[in-house]
């Protein structure tokens, strides 16, 4: 049962945190990781594919607007479609997947204006799924944000499918759990941090897992996340 | 077909920044009438910024070497050994002519630049630090400029992917019209690994990375040498835009390249672009270069070669590969999306060749160029004299009225533009990412972990240019001082630092002898802390026609923390109920200190004094306590005295995730209570510990001969001082409330950013 | 070689944080009469190829990558 | 009611990293025939006044606010 997971982080011209990713996975949790370049096609191998975060092609136009059209991105619907396989996309990561109509949505900038890079509270609404079955409901994670377009966007209707369908998995929050506005950092709707697809295997969040590893870091709640997914694949 | 042999005018002399005795010596050089184009680049070399020949001679005082010394000044940044396989490589540069026109592109393209600078030697950039100073923040100019500054740095940091985790932000008057805007970047480089910008081997052909040559900052480096008028304010054209995306693939590109033994040499393409790199590094190898203008990628239609060799386009790189490689550099260039090409080759001959339409257009001998040992190279051999200002800049304690509303004055220091809170400057910045900022913004020091080995680098960049307008000397030791005491709050060896140097205009012998003066104060402390001198950067005519900008010299220090167990701390405290310690003595000095200007409306000296030998043991006894394991936090005292520090220790939890804790303090003492409490006297630092550790901490500070005095224990939800003059049988009481005091400390600064 | 103007604008009722930004801005440095202040993208491109042809590729290119359909519409001209 | 349409570009010589990283995008896609991309802002305000009066302010208000004239031009018109 000690078999490790295989996880692929793609590498746009732009991302930053992969190196992050690759230590969290690798050196931190013990589990089998490399880079996936950004144009290649082979991905059937992994079982849980990351989309980093960082600044895709300097996110000039739409963050996450260009990566979509990599080559790699060609191969990744086929990859969700498949059983038992896993993508899980990480601030910029989310956005791509966004852009790319995996997620539904889009992203504006940050209500202030500014990039915000501190720690959040988020809220884990929904634990029945494979990147939080370690948490419990309404669990306040504390995990960093670092972005600059991270006020999640959607029209009424597909809110209400989110928020029917129990996609919705985190919202930013304050240290008590209470969803307020003032916890909202970014301006998102509905406080919304983390979403998942109807199908279940595709998480997009903007705070970032990879950065609360280790206690000198701030915050280890991180690993629930990336556990999660661990157990959930070996058991199924 | 271009005609550079036009006749030089004595306008087009003062254009370009040169006078009749350097243009004589050109001709003298090469034996005949210098062309445009050769005079463009003379222009460009011998600048100021090129040159540094006003501070050459003086910057020959630093220390330069040392146990830890792998490269000193010289190259495009110094290196550090850590004795465990990797060398840290490090550097500060300012942008602060640049910021002053456009901050946005300004600052953003000053980190771009430092940033090229660690990278070309190897080095994985891991951090950058950011040391900024405004005008009066309640001015539209200084918010505009403060805004612009900070968005381009954290455009640029952030988009590359370089945490930014430490810095200063400084409000004077005096920088009102000359914004300064410096940035460090820290990087670690395999020592194996490490590459210098050296053109070696004739023959081997000279490649060029990177973006397109535009028209961008041509005369930018004569123009960041000439003061900043009201007419230079307008010659916008040459503001260059940066582009942190193009930044991260060269940075990713080049540190490929070195991982696979490609590079001969390498070097960015700074100020002065082609020209400074290509004969830095032909005069580093003792070569020459020959480059063939029509190679060069360009952006715009028709340049010609002056505006090629002269063009400061940013984020370029030139690179000198063994023959016959050049397919294998393409290659990877290709992979990251770039394209390299061959633009010439290097030569034997000792010279510097340009060729456009394949006839010569620039033939000048390379050490004319580079080396200030050279006969006719433009060395000024410039005299300090002594400022008028200096002679009566020293109160009389006794002058100033001993204030009465002590909880009011604290209050509104901490609310003060220098010392509230910055956090809303770097919460735009992204500290965390690389994962490696194990004390983030907010406390004495940066502290970043090396993957993989027993080390953590301990970082701060400082910087008081009020200490050093009043007092040079003693300003240049404290800036040295306050930078490797930042480092060893954390519980790090201070091992070594960059400096940069912000002045006036060195040709006044007045703004010179600050400059000779703050250099010895430093050079001075350097040698005492045993901290050497391993790269750094001059900037000087930062002045408007009313006046130069303080004297600052920024400090840039790294230091180590070594060991499996890696300790450090904080500067917060930790606990409830931990002892509070004061380590050093105060004495009763208001001069140059922040309480004298916001209170009292005054900048007067004198400069608090400095005893190296004190300071050394201060730093010394945190370093060891720190180490035992027996301090738990650590702050020094510096702006806005023990108070302010007090206040910060109580309040700073917070900015790193936990929560503030209050204080009971109690003072006895025998001086004025504005000294006591709001004073800079140097070498001075509060610890906490817990009961058992206490006497511990007594003995290692006794034998390091430092005075630790037990002033407190943590705890509650206020910050209360109470203080005790025996001998006049007198007491008084501060109480103030921690929600209270961090809400001011949060204004200031916060609500303009 | 034709010259495409193209226009890209925040759909009705997206509240992008921009435009109100500057709005307030604007309101605060005395321009009290600016009732809407809506902030998109202009970009003009330089393409090769026959009108009909560049007019199909260049709705093409703003569905797919210009413009974010979710949040954004797009107009433009070609000259 | 008055409607302002601002069109800011960056100034000609001025590197537009932007532009210059969608083109290389849309080659890649295919469209080989894009010559060159320029990324700048379009704005779109309402504001209330008479024409000769609005279209002074606008001229201002870019010139202040909404242009960089470091790096940016601007052109406007009143509808
Ligand atoms: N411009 C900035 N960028 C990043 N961090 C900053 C900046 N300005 C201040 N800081 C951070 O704020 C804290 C306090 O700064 P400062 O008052 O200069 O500290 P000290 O007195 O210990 O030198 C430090 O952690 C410093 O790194
Ligand atoms: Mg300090």
């Amino acid at each position: 049962m000690n078999k490790k997971l295989k996880f692929g982080i793609v590498v746009f011209p732009g991302s930053n945190c992969d190196a992050d990713c690759l230590w969290a996975l690798k050196d931190v949790l013990n589990q089998e990781a490399e880079f996936i370049w950004h144009e290649s096609k082979n991905i059937k191998k992994y079982d849980c594919l990351v989309l980093p975060g960082g600044f895709s092609y300097g996110d000039y136009l739409r963050s996450g607007a260009i990566a979509r059209f990599a080559k790699v991105m060609e191969s990744i619907s086929d990859f969700a479609n498949k059983k038992n396989k896993f993508i899980i996309g990480i601030c910029n990561g989310f956005q791509i997947l966004l852009e790319a109509g995996l997620l539904p949505g889009a992203m504006l900038h940050n209500k202030n204006l500014k990039f915000i890079c501190e720690y959040v509270n988020i809220t884990v609404e929904n634990t029945n799924t494979p990147f939080t079955n370690r948490c419990a409901k309404g669990q306040v994670l504390k995990i960093p944000i670092a972005h600059g377009e991270g006020n999640y966007y959607c029209d009424e209707r597909t809110l209400n499918t989110l928020i029917a369908k129990d996609k919705i998995i985190f919202r930013y929050c304050d240290s008590n759990g209470m969803i307020t506005d003032e916890a909202n950092v970014n301006g998102s709707i509905y406080n919304i941090a983390g979403i998942m697809n109807t199908k279940g295997n595709i998480l997009g969040m903007m705070p970032h897992p990879e950065r609360a590893m280790i206690k000198e870091l701030g915050s280890e709640d991180g690993r629930l996340i990336w556990q999660s997914i661990i157990d959930y694949i070996k058991k199924s | 077909m271009n005609n550079y042999d036009i006749e030089i005018t004595d306008e087009i002399l003062k254009e370009h920044n040169l006078n009749k005795e350097e243009y004589n010596n050109i001709i003298k050089i090469l034996g005949r009438k210098p062309n445009i184009v050769e005079l463009g680049v003379f222009s460009a070399m011998w600048s100021e910024h090129c040159s540094y020949k006003h501070s050459k001679p003086v910057l020959k005082k630093f220390p330069t070497k040392g146990k830890y010394v792998l490269q000193g000044p010289g190259e495009n940044a110094g290196i550090i050994d850590t004795k465990l396989g990797i060398g840290i490589a490090f550097k500060i540069e300012s942008h602060n002519h640049p910021s002053s026109v456009e901050p946005f592109q300004g600052a953003a393209t000053g980190v771009g630049g430092i940033l090229r600078d660690i990278f070309t030697m190897g080095a994985r950039p891991v951090a950058i630090l950011d040391s900024l100073r405004f005008g009066n923040i309640k001015t539209l100019k200084t918010q505009h400029l403060l805004h612009g500054v900070v968005s381009g740095i954290a455009f640029y940091g952030n988009c590359v992917g370089v945490p930014t985790v430490a810095g200063e932000t400084v409000f004077e008057d005096s920088y009102q019209d000359n914004c300064l805007v410096n940035a460090m970047t820290i990087g670690i480089v395999n020592k194996n690994k490490i590459k210098k910008g050296i053109a070696k081997g004739a023959g081997n052909p000279i490649m060029y990375i990177g973006a397109l040559t535009g028209r961008d900052g041509i005369h930018g480096a004569s123009f960041a040498s000439a003061e900043l008028t009201e007419e230079n304010q307008k010659r916008r054209s040459s503001v260059q835009v940066a582009d942190p995306f193009m930044e991260k693939l060269l940075l990713e590109a080049t540190l490929e390249l070195i991982d696979k033994n490609l590079v001969i040499g390498i070097q960015d393409m700074g100020a002065a672009g082609l020209t400074s790199s290509s004969s830095e590094m032909a005069y580093r190898a003792g070569t020459g270069v020959e480059i063939d203008i029509d190679k060069v990628p360009k952006r715009e239609l028709n340049m010609n070669a002056y505006e090629v060799l002269l063009s400061e386009s940013q984020e370029r790189m030139l690179l000198v590969c063994k023959k016959g490689n050049e397919k294998k550099v393409e290659k990877i260039l290709r992979k990251w999306g770039l394209h390299a090409v061959k633009i010439g080759k290097v030569i034997k001959e000792q010279k510097f060749k340009i060729y456009e339409n394949g006839k010569i257009v620039a033939d000048i001998p390379i050490r004319a160029l580079t080396d200030s040992s050279y006969k006719y190279f433009p060395l000024k051999k410039q005299k300090g004299i002594k400022p008028e200002y200096l002679k009566n800049i020293n109160i009389n304690n006794d002058d100033i009225k001993v204030p009465d509303n002590i909880e009011e004055i604290f209050k509104k220091l901490i609310s003060s533009p220098n010392i509230s809170c910055k956090s809303n400057i770097w919460r735009q910045y992204d500290h965390m990412v690389q994962t490696n900022t194990f004390t983030l913004p907010g406390s004495d020091a940066a502290v970043i972990n090396i993957k993989g080995k027993d080390l953590l680098l301990s970082t701060s960049v400082d910087g008081n240019g009020r200490y050093v307008y009043l007092d040079p000397f003693t300003g240049g030791m404290i800036a040295v001082a306050e930078a490797a005491r930042n480092v060893s709050m954390s519980g790090a060896q201070p091992i070594a630092f960059t400096n940069c140097l912000n002045f006036g205009n060195p040709e006044d012998p007045e703004i010179f002898y600050q400059f000779q003066k703050a250099v010895e104060g430093m050079a001075y402390a350097a040698k005492k802390l045993n901290t050497p001198v391993i790269s750094g950067n001059v900037s000087f005519y930062n002045e408007s026609p009313q006046n130069a900008i303080y004297p600052t010299p920024v400090v840039g220090m790294v230091g180590y923390i070594k060991g499996k167990n890696k300790r450090y701390v904080k500067q917060y405290f930790k606990n409830e109920g931990d002892i509070i310690v004061l380590l050093g003595e105060t004495k009763e000095e208001i001069g140059a200190s922040e309480y004298l200007k916001e209170i009292h409306n005054m900048v007067k000296g004198p400069v608090p004094g400095i005893d190296m030998a004190k300071e050394k043991a201060l730093q010394k006894t945190c370093i060891e306590g720190i180490k035992n394991g027996i301090i738990i936090s650590a702050h020094d005292i510096s702006k806005g005295g023990l108070a302010v520090a007090l206040a910060e220790c109580c309040l700073s939890g917070k900015l790193h995730n936990e929560k503030a804790i209050g204080a009971y303090i109690e003072l006895q003492s025998d001086i004025r209570i504005d000294a006591l409490l709001f004073g800079e006297t140097q070498s001075r630092a509060i610890v906490t510990v817990k009961r058992e550790n206490l006497l511990r901490l007594k003995r290692i500070a006794s034998k390091n001969k430092i005075i630790a005095t037990e002033i407190g224990k943590t705890g509650g939800d206020r910050l209360i001082i109470n203080i005790d003059w025996a001998a006049k049988k007198y007491s008084k009481k501060l109480n103030l409330d921690l929600n209270e005091i961090e809400k001011l400390w949060m204004t200031g600064v916060n609500e303009y950013v | 070689m034709a010259k495409a103007k193209i226009y890209i604008t925040f759909k009705d009722g997206v509240l992008e944080p921009q435009g109100k930004t500057v709005n307030a801005a604007l309101v605060k440095m005395g321009y009290k009469n600016i009732k809407d202040v809506r902030i998109g993208k202009y970009i003009e491109m330089e393409i090769d190829g026959n009108n009909e042809k560049i007019k199909k590729e260049v709705d093409e290119i703003c569905d797919k990558l210009l413009a974010n359909p979710n949040i954004e519409k797009y107009d433009f001209e070609i000259i």
